[in-house]
């Protein structure tokens, strides 16, 4: 996979693979190539050349929208969220957009996941009045409606304080484990990713460098 | 079911007043009901972030479709007018939501600007079938063989109007209803959880424009006559000012806020140009500013607080 | 062939005079403007009116003044749009505005200078009459569209702004004045629309209703030549006068028809516009 | 000397910077370090001007919390944005020429700038928006200079370099403050490219300075 912007090259010949129910972390200085695989990946952005694949089947040129059907979930470093409306507001169009466009979206799954995110109390919030920790995990919570594969997380717990960065990330894990969902996530805090990554990928300078175990690092 | 209940007692409540009010106000009033159908429409794509500046394209496309019934096949029955009305306004409103699908912003307004001042210049030219600039007058409108009268065209707008009321309800309640929302607040984000926005926005596009069909032909049975100036900026300028109102009026009812008030404005001006030619013009750029400046206003001072 | 030939000049003229401001004004303040077209028609209505007094030359300069003063009432007017919304909601509103003045100041008789311009006598050309205002017609679109890439691309507040359009919030940080720019190139767009006004109106009527359909045509040329880009637009604006000659020579009812489907053409192949880079997406 | 004291910036309700107290010496280097979302950026753009801030900034001493951006870069602060910022359809040269005709600077700042920043030189008659990233630094740094007379606010200058040139872009800046006596603030995710440049290192966190070491 290789992808250049103007003159910088943003992914140098990168090659990875994520198992099925795997967590792998990537891990490198900013403007290594991190974010830009993630796009890639979630179909921000087409590679110059190279291929993704899920489950096998070649998706290099499938829509966001298709993959993200598919089962590729992301979530944002700065939270994409629907800013004019309240956080159970928000989950209705998550919701919304995996049922059938003349039905009603299902209410019962959007008090299961947004309960299972701890959400469930601050619901009827406006979403400009919920704490950094809430929106974090609204912005993840809202790709859990269509069930995913993998999900890719771009750095869950920046801008979250060092208390709320162990919940956050409870939270999110225990919801991929129910839902047997894979991981890539995007960390510079090593202390997470030493608790929470099955694999731990360096890059930089658009390169993988280095693949190390947890317990390495 | 409450939605069926609510639009059941608006029709019996319109029904009375359409029975009580004299000749004229009956007029007024069921006019306007027929406009709220067609802000319903526009109000449709306000949901989703789209402020169409020519919505009175569908208007004209539903009251050409009843009028030209009538005057190249004699067709008069409302049985069959009426779907016909509507589908081609449906049709004209997908094919402008296809080619808008991926246009946002001032872009998307401009666009169906000049798709309307398109469709107005070609109702105008091809005389011979549209009757260009002179329109198209009706003669008889009937019901399965029974003549109407201008009572049941009023009882007529009335149901219409309640089923718009049910309809919206419905709207507001599913996926797509959100959807509408999600485009407008943070459409990058709706993609990456899976929706295929061009698509959302041309079937958006097709309901809105099968209202505005509904409301041209029930037009055409009021005024008996129609021009080409129902898909004239003047027209489509009224309608977005009612569905602002709308909006900002209530999610539900907002419709029927905005219909009235769009139409006073209209009388005001049409009773005002006798006065002051440019009274029109005036209604449209100061009622728009003073509704905008209002609406920024209110917001400002709900969440300001 | 020669009359084909100068109808199709004397309109690509016009239609460039017409999209020229209205692009320039885009690309100096990031501002669309629905009314563009209500300057052009006052500089067209202004021109005829001084014309009764005052030479031509001097009464289309003055059409020109009087646009730029007008472009400058409406930088302070459209100052308040903080978003595309609003600035939609403004333009528009100062269209109808626009046309309520008009119908009082000017009322519904036609305005033109073509008495004028029949005294500027005629040219033979391949032993065809050309009249002088035609020619003088195509010469001052070039001309604008010269002054205006020398100002843009040759001089210190040209830089400015470019740099204030590329990046407005970085160029705040080098002493770009963003706000004295935009100002400038919103009076100057309106000028070179009322002087285009002004021109054309040797040729064309000016009347109630007419900027209406004008910002039709621009809205065309704007759409197929891409937002921000001059010379986008002087080719956009033959590309729709070319259609626009033949449609009138063979279907005279499908002019502006034909020529809408050419922008839903090129916006189904680049969106962005045939001649600038950058894709504006969703 | 640029100095800002008791620096408080709000979006909305969220206060992004709370009380952070930053100072860099003539001639000498500071680092503002810390994670993605920290408010690196936001301190730099207020003390730039560009963010309404509450808190005093300070050049040489003197107050310069009442001045807006323009004025603060004609005392002589020198910015470069997080993603360079260049103005991409005007060409290098432009991008240098700009601030000189904006603020009326002395033709000579180009050739300042120049003479610390040589690669520069060769790029001059391109278009800013084709260079690789790294020439973009290249030129960023140089626009920087060439306004920067007493002092330099750089934001992730070293992000995303291959480390040979984060090495020059280290020396151009270590060689610009010593011999011009000029002031500078680096925000930086990493501390790596700091060492040997700055003297002092502000750790920063959700918008407070959590520690202050001394390299």
């Amino acid at each position: 996979m290789v992808k250049k912007f103007g003159g910088v090259t943003a992914l140098d010949e990168v090659t990875l693979e994520v198992g099925q129910g795997e967590y792998v972390a990537l891990v490198g200085p900013n403007g290594s190539g991190k974010t830009t695989l993630i796009n890639v990946v979630a179909g921000l952005v087409k590679p110059d050349t190279g291929r993704v694949h899920l489950e096998g089947r070649d998706i290099t040129h499938l829509p966001p929208h298709k993959r993200a059907r598919l089962g590729i979930a992301r979530s944002y470093q700065l939270p994409q969220l629907f800013p004019d409306s309240t956080v159970y507001q928000n989950a209705l169009i998550a919701a919304s957009s995996a049922a059938p466009l003349h039905r009603r979206p299902d209410e019962e799954k959007v008090r299961e996941v947004l309960e299972s995110f701890g959400l469930w109390e601050v619901r009827h919030k406006r979403v400009a009045e919920l704490s950094e920790g809430h929106r974090k995990l609204l912005d993840i919570a809202l790709a859990f409606f269509q069930t995913p594969k993998i999900f890719l997380l771009d750095e869950p717990t920046s801008s979250v304080s060092t208390a709320e960065k162990y919940k956050v990330m409870d939270v999110v894990y225990e919801n991929l484990r129910r839902v047997k969902a894979a991981a890539l996530f995007v960390e510079h805090d090593l202390d997470i990713v030493r608790s929470y990554a099955h694999r731990v990928v360096q890059m930089e300078n658009g390169r993988i460098v280095g693949e190390y175990k947890p317990g390495e690092i | 079911m409450r939605d069926a209940y609510r639009a059941a007692a608006l029709f019996i409540a319109l029904l009375a007043l359409m029975l009580a009010a004299p000749g004229y106000p009956r007029y007024e009033a069921a006019y306007a009901l027929a406009l709220g159908l067609a802000i319903l429409g526009a109000v449709l794509l306000l949901d989703a972030g789209l402020v169409n500046f020519g919505y009175g394209m569908y208007i004209a496309a539903g009251a050409y479709a009843a009028a030209l019934l009538y005057k190249h096949m004699k067709i008069t029955d409302i049985a069959i007018t009426l779907p016909l009305a509507a589908a081609v306004g449906g049709l004209l409103g997908f094919a402008t939501g296809l080619a808008t699908s991926r246009i946002r912003g001032i872009f998307y307004a401009l666009m169906t600007l000049a798709f309307s001042m398109v469709i107005y210049g070609v109702l105008v030219k091809f005389y011979y079938f549209t009757g260009g600039s002179d329109g198209v007058t009706i003669a008889r409108v009937t019901a399965l063989g029974a003549r109407l009268g201008d009572l049941h065209v009023a009882a007529l707008a009335a149901a219409l109007a309640a089923l718009a009321l049910w309809f919206r309800a419905k709207f507001l309640a599913t996926a797509l209803g959100h959807i509408a929302r999600g485009i407008r607040e943070n459409e990058l984000r709706l993609v990456a959880l899976g929706v295929d926005t061009g698509r959302a926005v041309a079937l958006i596009s097709a309901l809105a424009g099968t209202w505005g069909g509904l409301s041209g032909a029930l037009i055409a049975y009021l005024t008996l006559h129609v021009s080409p100036d129902l898909s004239f900026w003047s027209y489509s300028g009224f309608v977005v000012i009612g569905a602002l109102i709308a909006q900002a009026a209530s999610p539900l009812y907002g419709f029927l806020v905005g219909a009235a008030a769009s139409r006073a404005l209209n009388l005001a001006a049409y009773y005002g140009s006798a006065y002051y030619p440019g009274a029109y013009d005036l209604a449209i750029g100061g009622g728009l500013l003073a509704t905008y400046a209002a609406i920024i206003a209110a917001r400002r001072y709900a969440t300001g607080r | 062939m020669v009359g084909l030939l100068l109808s199709l000049l004397l309109f690509w003229a016009y239609l460039a005079l017409l999209s020229l401001g209205l692009q320039f004004i885009y690309g100096s303040a990031r501002v669309l403007n629905l009314a563009h077209a209500s300057f052009f028609v006052l500089g067209g209505y202004l021109a005829s009116y001084f014309a009764n007094w005052i030479p031509l030359a001097a009464s289309i300069a003055v059409a020109a003044a009087a646009g730029a003063a007008a472009g400058a009432l409406f930088y302070f007017y459209i100052r308040w749009a903080r978003d595309e919304t609003t600035q939609l909601f403004l333009t528009y509103s100062l269209f109808w505005l626009m046309e309520a003045l008009f119908r009082t100041a000017f009322g519904y008789g036609l305005y033109n200078t073509t008495r004028q311009a029949l005294a500027l006598g005629s040219v033979t050309v391949a032993d065809q009459q050309v009249p002088v205002a035609g020619l003088i017609g195509v010469l001052a679109m070039l001309t604008a569209m010269a002054l205006l890439y020398l100002l843009v691309y040759k001089t210190t507040f040209g830089m400015f702004l470019r740099a204030a359009v590329d990046r407005p919030d970085v160029a705040v940080a080098f002493g770009v004045p963003v706000e004295r720019a935009a100002l400038l190139g919103i009076a100057l767009g309106s000028a070179v629309a009322a002087f285009g006004g002004a021109v054309s109106s040797m040729w064309q009527n000016f009347s109630i209703g007419l900027a209406g359909s004008l910002l039709v045509y621009a809205f065309a040329a704007v759409a197929i030549s891409g937002l921000g880009s001059l010379f986008g637009v002087l080719a956009s604006s033959l590309i729709i006068s070319a259609i626009r000659s033949a449609a009138v020579y063979y279907f005279p009812e499908l002019e502006i028809f034909a020529i809408y489907i050419a922008v839903l053409a090129v916006l189904a192949v680049r969106p962005q516009g045939l001649f600038v880079r950058y894709e504006r997406r969703v | 000397m640029i100095e800002a004291r008791a620096l408080r910036v709000r979006f909305g309700a969220a206060e992004v910077v709370r009380g952070v107290d930053i100072a860099s010496p003539p001639g000498t280097a500071v680092g503002l370090v810390g994670p993605n979302g920290a408010g690196k950026t936001t301190t730099l753009k207020a003390i730039m001007g560009l963010y309404r801030h509450e808190g005093r900034v300070l050049l040489d001493g003197r107050d310069i919390t009442h001045l807006g951006p323009r004025q603060r870069a004609a005392t002589g602060i020198g910015y470069s944005p997080e993603d360079r910022g260049l103005f991409p359809s005007l060409t290098v040269r432009e991008n240098l020429l700009v601030p000189i005709k904006a603020l009326h600077l002395p033709q000579e700042r180009l050739e300042v700038a120049l003479q610390y920043v040589e690669e520069v030189k060769r790029l001059l008659d391109r278009k800013a928006g084709q260079l690789s990233g790294g020439q973009q630094k290249l030129v960023a740094l140089a626009r920087a200079i060439v306004v920067g007379r007493r002092a330099l606010l750089l934001d992730e200058v070293f992000e995303g370099v291959a480390p040979k040139l984060a090495d020059t872009i280290k020396l151009y800046i270590r060689e610009y403050i010593e011999r011009e006596r000029a002031a500078a603030i680096l925000a930086e995710s990493t501390t790596t490219y700091l060492k040997g440049l700055a003297t002092t290192i502000y750790h920063i966190d959700r918008g407070t300075i959590t520690a202050t070491k001394n390299l």
